[in-house]
């Protein structure tokens, strides 16, 4: 098989802001991206319903160029104020060229 | 009836018991789930029955009865988020986003509040003004966009407003009520006959239901009241009452009949906990959601339901 | 009254005018969604309550009646895909899985628009045969068979016939009307009676929520109409009224009343996009589905909700 | 009526026929599919509404007459266990724990089934008390903890016991049921009235819909009755119907109507899988849930459903 | 602990084909797989409701010669047609030996 | 970008048991959690709806300690009679400071 080396982003966000993130990262030269719906706890607490406000597991498959580029994002715009955790590994594609 | 009796009445009803029932599974480590997906679909279909009904009977009430009580509405929802704001920030010394949000929540109003309303008059078998859901949404949105207006005076940094209108008016609970008004004023007594057995005779029932679900979220609130302190808690309860007060009492004097002053006052008293921890959230990040979500929620909302309604009931038997 | 009147009144009906709620909704960016469940469970509902009522009704009929109409709707849902891949081959230019794919939607039914054409002859007070349930589960299956046959006539490649037809007649849709009919028809009107009041009082209302949902989905697909084209807009607008013609000449041909006749016309003009879709998807994943879903779901099924059914029926007064 | 008429009546009921028709959906692989969420939707309004129903009842009822009635319920719930767990044993050879975990799903008792019980008699008009709801909850808790007493008495390592009473007591099931009859007990039927268009009217449907969902899974679980055994499967037969048999008996004994029999042998004759499960799967995990779960819900379940109802009725006649 | 380096594929695909997909992986030797519901949007557009087709996400342990396999058989059934994306990456795995 | 290298542990568990492993990672120092609902297969057969117990999938960011004291507190408890699978991978974290 030809895989191709890639960086793999993870993002869990509360729900409110998952729109505006995904929309941002496709600015930044994603080209798509995979949405579970989470629960979770972390610093600010429980998240597990509508009302503490779901979380959503944002994956998207990109070089190395546009992780930074996310990273630096999220850092910057939604670190301060909101509920996000994110995180990078490398995996290995199928069809890798589609991605970059 | 005296207001204890009043009060008792109320506690005995199905809804309102199905919200300690809610509160009693959460206590008590129950694990029964309401899954998300049944409360969004509850939720719809509240906001989307309110609207119809409410557009049918509006369509059936002259313009003329309606136009006083929506200037006395949007009045109360333009004056209440502004001094709750300086009380907020002036007596209880929080920071200007928090305070700003909590306005918003107390400015705006609660859908589930108001039902539980008509039910409690309904119960009575007292009347009241077909058009009281357009009453409901005109205050829904002004006091959020007040707020947020203060924060972003008081605070650095811009807004793109056109995002914040939009996540306001393109808000679920605006559309369902605005599109059931619509419809219901369109199609009439007539053309609602058809679906009238899905979406009224059913109605308290789903109301207890959702309520049931209301109690288990407010219950996951109540250790936040540490968090809350001392003067939020007052707060919760005392605008309340005072609003409820005014709101009843405006409405005596714009017009309304008696229970139409007295959903009036409720809905002064109540505190949003739908469309405006949403706008809040996206608009003004930096407020803490543990004070806004915690009074309206845990507090002002199981207050209302309980020892609210009745109150403002008697208040407007007592000056009628 | 008029085709033009005949029109306003339908869409004034609390049921169309859900459906361009949703349309709104979706058009203003609303943070309004009816979760997936939801929909499921509704239409889970629905095939279940049409197959229910309409196996109570065919078990009041006499036989006799029945057989004419159903070889007529047979031989419509026969016709109708045969005659469709031509015109989009050869006048189109489409590729065979394109052709295939749209003949297999158009040729196939919609159960929303069926129901939504018996709330439109209820408000009229227009009486209609009890057998159209089954009408509608026999013209289900054949088109999409047909179809997918010609596009393996036409394709290289192999096909598992034995997973196809499973695919299509173990799917949901087929199992819930065939079922409900099976039951309706063994349990009779006294047997029916004890869940009545779940499966046909709040029928209407639930359908109004459905095609809230409808609406949404319906206006997501708006963007695609300009990859569509003007020839498949055009199909689909101009193959569904003369097929609505078609199929309520047959109706009074094959001795159905005026109400049987116009919901055969409806069916026939009708597009699939719950079974149509699957099965395509499955067996002929190279066409594309943005042609066969905008077309059937965001053009075809409005025109036909709001146009097409009071237009078919003005036709079928006119020839009885 | 004969016992083979009663059945066949039994049988062409639509609650009955709606789980077959959910059997047949997976025994043909459709795609059809419940959302889990709207099972439990359905689980959580059952379980409300029968407990609320039986409440209002409760409050009209004289304490005199339920005492007698609530005894019986609770000896049978204490010896079912007992000697399941001794024949499973003994006869059966199984494992400890897994004899100790069916002996509690046998002498727990099953919602559905009592509700199937209650369409059963209300076709036939049929009268019962209207505490029998109270039973229920009754019957519920007691086998499941004598039956996990008597596992951790045979097994070494130590239970938390405090964990374990919680999870059943808090358990949904107790939690809706007992809150249900709290409420319905307090508002009373008049303060009912606001809801019953909800919680009463559309009940049998929903119930349908519910053994539709329950006949899915029904049959999912049929591949594994290989694993179960002969004598499991012999097992899951038998005691229904002797438990049914010997429910009746205490039935009439303690004073109850016909109806009322007829309901006290179901509920000593069907199996859990709601409450039992959970609990059985946290504090007994060693048991194997192949056996109680393919036992309760593919076995026990259909046969009372289908075949035991109709004959506890005919005998419970023929000792009157 | 005694953890045992295996391939972990993540197969992101549309729902109307992740029965088959799971029963090929079986096929090819998986022991097992966990599948989680996702929405997405890759360049086949937006996949969010049951209309547009929802997504799945299938995650299998597999050993290296499994992973391969699986791969090659996505590759030939479904990239032509279908919206997949799938990608393997380095784990290791409590009881590995179960799962190959 | 300043990341910082952590432990990625995943653990798929039957749902009736989730709540309590929930408890037992944070105990051993977890700082945070996120779930997703999932269905799977395995040795134990299938899971797939409410009846045969769904599953859970149970991420959690941690440091090389906890992660150890993760796996061995899994395999002592729960593996010997419930539906658990638990793996470990390496990745690297924005504020990663904020989970040990
Ligand atoms: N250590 C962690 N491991 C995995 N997920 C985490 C962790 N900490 C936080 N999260 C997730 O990120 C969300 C936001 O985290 P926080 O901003 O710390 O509240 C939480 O709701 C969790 O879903
Ligand atoms: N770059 C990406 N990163 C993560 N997921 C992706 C990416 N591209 C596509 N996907 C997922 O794979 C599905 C099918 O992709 P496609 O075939 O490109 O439309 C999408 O719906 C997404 O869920
Ligand atoms: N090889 C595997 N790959 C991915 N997930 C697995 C695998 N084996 C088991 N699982 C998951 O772990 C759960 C429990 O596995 P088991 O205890 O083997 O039945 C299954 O229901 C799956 O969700
Ligand atoms: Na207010
Ligand atoms: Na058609
Ligand atoms: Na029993």
């Amino acid at each position: 098989m030809d895989l191709k080396l890639l960086k793999l982003v993870t993002i869990v966000a509360e729900a409110v802001i998952s729109d505006k993130i995904v929309r941002e990262i496709k600015e930044l030269g994603a080209t798509g991206y995979t949405i579970t719906a989470a629960e979770g706890q972390g610093s600010r607490g429980v998240r597990a319903s509508e009302w503490e406000g779901k979380n959503m597991r944002i994956e998207t498959l990109v070089g190395e160029a546009v992780s930074e580029a996310i990273l630096q994002m999220l850092a910057t715009h939604y670190f301060p104020n909101y509920a996000v955790v994110a995180y990078v590994e490398d995996v290995r594609v199928v069809r890798g060229d589609k991605y970059v | 009836m005296g207001t204890l009796e009043l009060i008792q009445l109320n506690l005995l009803s199905p809804v309102v018991l199905a919200f300690f029932l809610g509160m009693l599974a959460t206590l008590v480590r129950s694990d029964l789930k309401i899954p998300d997906e049944l409360y969004q679909a509850l939720s719809v279909y509240l906001l989307l029955a309110i609207g119809l009904k409410g557009g049918v009977e509006l369509a059936a009430s002259s313009p003329g009865d309606f136009l006083l009580p929506a200037a006395g509405a949007l009045a109360l929802a333009s004056a209440i988020p502004l001094w709750s704001y300086i009380i907020l920030r002036k007596v209880g010394r929080l920071s200007v986003p928090d305070a700003a949000a909590i306005a918003a929540h107390y400015g705006s109003v609660s859908a589930v509040t108001f039902l539980a309303t008509l039910a409690f008059l309904s119960a009575l078998e007292i009347p009241y003004e077909g058009f009281l859901p357009a009453l409901l949404a005109i205050m829904e949105v002004p006091a959020i966009i007040i707020a947020l207006v203060i924060a972003r005076a008081n605070l650095p940094g811009r807004t793109s407003w056109g995002e914040v209108l939009h996540e306001i008016l393109a808000g679920k609970s605006i559309v369902l009520l605005l599109g059931g008004l619509a419809i219901g004023y369109a199609v009439g007594r007539e053309g609602f006959a058809a679906v009238e057995p899905f979406f009224v005779t059913p109605f308290h029932g789903v109301l207890a239901l959702f309520l049931l679900e209301m109690g288990m979220v407010a219950a996951q609130r109540l250790p936040d009241l540490r968090k809350a302190g001392p003067f939020l808690v007052a707060f919760a309860i005392v605008m309340p009452v005072l609003h409820g007060l005014i709101g009843v009492f405006v409405g005596n004097w714009v017009g309304l009949s008696l229970g139409g002053s007295v959903v009036l006052g409720v809905l002064s008293a109540s505190a949003s906990y739908i469309a405006a921890p949403a706008a809040v959230r996206l608009s003004l990040p930096e407020a803490n959601p543990t004070f806004y979500l915690t009074t309206s929620l845990a507090i002002t909302f199981p207050f209302n339901l309980a020892v609210g309604i009745p109150l403002y009931y008697a208040f407007a038997k007592f000056i009628l």
